[in-house]
């Protein structure tokens, strides 16, 4: 049922998805905000898969079973990234991504 | 057909109803719309209604249990006390806090209502009669209880108060660490069904062990079921894990700073909460809608299906209107160092036990009885490193614990 | 099938979330509306509020949801393996009891290092 | 093509997902951008189901809106300070990544607009989810095997970052 809608649509959402992202990830100051874009990245390409799964094989999941692990990746990124982001702020007492710039801690 | 076949079999009104809009020479997806927008609304009449008459039920039984006398003014026995209780929170000022943060202000309590309205789409009431029978109900319903988490961490935050957001994070804390377990033991439960459709778990739950014993999961894995019920007391924030309205300690949780209609919501949610746990460990563990005759005359699943919630409603509301309150440290210690590594052995049990043999009902034996030695295993190492505890403390203070403990 | 009960779970979200605002319309009406300054100064005791209660907590708490992270993702995994257990053979439980021993290793883990004692 | 409901229904979710995803990153206050952030997981959640991937929709709530969002906000909640307001929260390079990013989406909707994609007109199988486990424990085993790997190794790690010591 849902063929009637075209694949170029789910794709395009996955496309403008991915471009808001992008914007989050490299314009934002704040590293949690960094993070957010890149979840939403990760969603779009998730979009995307999930979405070739239905048009091109709908008869198998491959592309479901890749979005899965994708989501598990993103889990696992968000939770070390966090801690990471708790950790500096602990120690430096900011979470600017500018003010990050040191090697040694 | 009949009105008398619609009584025997209620399920069949649904279809019914959409063939005699189609018969009308409507569009198919226009009549599928109007179905499920009626839907929609007997599945939110239903949660409304039967909160009305919970919360008087639930303040009735916990004040006989403590020998007190209950709502006994508005109408007879007080039940009209609800009716009166929600003509007040109507009439009541709503104050919003200065400095809270409004968008979440508001938002908060439509999430904790939404929550629970969503659940109540996948209770199979008797055989066919569900609002959604998707086929991943048991993660459906694993995964709305995020949104409830989310909702109480969204109150705390909004309200700009240090007891609300304290209260909010405890809630959240408690919430997710008990969703492990509560995943968990589903987790056996679809093991040994092999769907997690609702619906299709009272279905498979049907057959008969040897031909006389009902398969109900809780007869499988007693364990499982114990687990699970635990894990459901501190779902509905009950005692003894009902940190979250520690008056003692943080005041009530999340919702202080609400009153009104907003606080309604949040008691509403407490409420029909429990009632839909208890319907989830009903439907999983004690067969749902199964029960004599059932086959013949689908409507007595309605009133099979209400007596086994109903029960497990009472044992949770005697539970909490008995047991004294945890400290959190224990609560926590309790879930992560006892529960869940118990679940995860079950889950194990189970998904060894159904290959032991071919014949499913000495798996079905095997599993139970496997269930039974893991819990006198699990009671005597927590018992043993209780008494350790309690030895450890002894020494280091000397005089303290003089009576007998 | 997955579409009817994707627009009867669709509907079902919009009321469930819609049922709370017009609630509190209906008690808009009803209410009386007379703020004023003490009234609607932070809940406490009693004394005045010092600060906003924006403050920063202990960690110990983002322990908890870190775990809690890992074990809901081995759930993800291990329902749709527990519906297809039925029809898989020895080789499945395997994988499986190898993937839950590897995620108990984790949680060994923070229990050694303490990480699950709430201090 | 015949405009259908499911089109309306598609246009709506996929409007709000991209709402929601713009006010996470425009946003000025942090703990706004999270419950947006919120809301655009429930949208895409919502596209999953419109094509007919109910398994991959309720996961995406439960771990994202479940479990992420949930992680995100405590973060913030543990760095005071981070969302009190009237702090600048783009870079120096924020104009150009909007040029870019605005490139970005230009460039891959031309691309993907002319690709002619050898679209199944097929219905979706009948019971996704045993197929999902079963490709879990045969043919992506060694992934499935690795991303437990990951995962304790993640826990581990984030476990002694974020431990106070």
């Amino acid at each position: 049922m849902s063929a009637t809608i075209p694949l170029s649509w789910f794709l395009l959402v996955g496309a403008g998805l991915f471009s808001i992202g992008l914007y989050g990830a490299l314009a934002r100051r704040n590293a949690v905000a960094v993070l957010m874009g890149i979840e939403l990245l990760l969603n779009a390409v998730n979009i995307n898969l999930v979405a070739f799964n239905r048009y091109i094989v709908p008869q198998q999941v491959t592309g479901q079973v890749f979005a899965i692990f994708v989501l598990a990746i993103a889990a696992a990124e968000a939770a070390v990234g966090l801690a990471l982001i708790i950790s500096i702020y602990r120690s430096r007492d900011t979470v600017n991504l500018e003010d990050i710039d040191l090697l040694k801690g | 057909m009949n009105i008398f076949e619609f009584i025997r079999d209620p399920s069949q009104i649904g279809p019914w109803f959409n063939e005699v809009l189609l018969s009308t020479g409507m569009q198919p997806w226009v009549a599928n719309l109007i179905g499920d927008i009626i839907g929609v609304l007997l599945v939110v009449i239903v949660v409304l209604s039967s909160a009305i008459m919970l919360i008087w039920l639930e303040r009735k039984i916990a004040a006989r249990l403590q020998d007190r006398l209950g709502p006994n003014r508005a109408g007879r026995y007080g039940l009209l006390q609800t009716l009166a209780d929600i003509v007040k929170l109507l009439t009541k000022e709503d104050v919003t806090p200065d400095g809270a943060d409004r968008v979440s202000f508001n938002l908060a309590p439509a999430l904790m209502v939404m929550q629970i309205i969503m659940v109540a789409a996948i209770i199979p009431v008797a055989s066919g009669l569900v609002g959604a029978n998707l086929s991943v109900g048991l993660l459906y319903f694993v995964a709305m209880s995020g949104i409830a988490s989310i909702g109480a961490l969204m109150a705390g935050w909004a309200s700009n108060n240090k007891y609300a957001l304290l209260g909010g994070f405890r809630v959240v804390a408690q919430l997710m660490s008990y969703e492990i377990p509560l995943a968990f033991s589903l987790l056996a439960a679809v093991i040994w069904t092999g769907t997690m459709a609702t619906n299709d778990l009272a279905i498979k739950q049907g057959e008969l062990l040897f031909g006389f014993i009902p398969g109900w999961n809780i007869v499988v894995m007693p364990f499982a079921a114990l687990i699970f019920f635990i894990s459901i007391l501190a779902e509905g924030e009950r005692a003894p894990f009902d940190l979250l309205e520690a008056e003692s300690e943080i005041v009530a949780g999340p919702n202080i700073e609400y009153s009104g209609l907003k606080f309604a919501w949040f008691y509403l949610q407490f409420f029909v909460n429990s009632l839909l746990l208890a319907c989830i460990f009903a439907t999983v563990f004690l067969g749902g809608w199964q029960g004599p005759f059932v086959d013949q005359f689908p409507i007595l699943g309605v009133g099979y299906f209400f007596a086994k919630s109903l029960i497990v409603l009472l044992a949770l509301m005697w539970v909490r209107a008995t047991y004294p309150r945890l400290r959190i440290d224990q609560m926590m210690t309790f879930c992560w160092k006892v529960l869940v590594p118990v679940t995860l052995v079950v889950v194990l049990i189970v998904a060894i036990g159904a290959r032991v043999t071919p014949d499913r009902n000495i798996n079905a034996v095997i599993i139970s009885v496997a269930n039974i030695v893991a819990l006198f295993v699990t009671l005597g190492i927590v018992g043993r490193s209780l008494r350790r505890d309690v030895e450890r403390r002894k020494a280091a203070l000397p005089g303290a614990y003089t009576a007998q403990v | 099938m997955v579409l009817a009960n994707f627009q009867f779970i669709l509907i079902l979200a919009l009321v469930g979330l819609a049922l709370p605002f017009i609630g509190v319309g209906v008690a808009w009406l009803l209410r009386p509306k007379k703020p004023n300054k003490l009234k609607s100064s932070t809940y406490e005791c009693g004394v005045e509020t010092y600060g906003d209660a924006w403050a920063q907590f202990k960690a110990q708490y983002y322990l908890f949801a870190l775990i809690f992270v890992i074990f809901d993702i081995e759930a993800v995994f291990l329902f749709p393996w527990a519906v297809a257990y039925g029809g898989l053979g020895f080789y499945a439980l395997l994988q499986v009891v190898i993937f839950i021993i590897l995620l108990f290793d984790g949680l060994i883990y923070a229990w050694h290092t303490g990480a699950l004692k709430w201090q | 093509m015949a405009i259908t409901y499911l089109h309306l229904i598609f246009l709506a979710l996929a409007g709000f997902t991209l709402l929601c995803a713009l006010g996470v990153v425009a946003s000025r206050n942090l703990f706004h951008s999270a419950i947006w952030l919120i809301g655009a997981f429930a949208g895409v959640a919502g596209l999953y189901w419109l094509l007919e991937a109910e398994y991959l929709a309720i996961a995406q709530i439960m771990i994202y809106i479940g479990a992420i969002a949930t992680l995100i906000v405590f973060a913030i909640m543990l760095s005071r300070g981070m969302m009190i307001g009237r702090v600048k929260m783009n870079n120096f390079q924020a104009g150009i990544s909007a040029v870019v990013a605005a490139l970005l989406f230009l460039m891959l909707s031309f691309v993907l607009l002319q690709v002619n994609w050898p679209v199944v007109e097929q219905a979706v199988s009948v019971d996704p989810i045993p197929m999902i486990g079963e490709a879990f424990v045969t043919t992506y085993v060694i992934p499935f095997q690795v991303i437990a790997v990951l995962l304790s190794v993640a826990l581990v790690g984030a476990i002694m970052i974020a431990r106070e010591r």
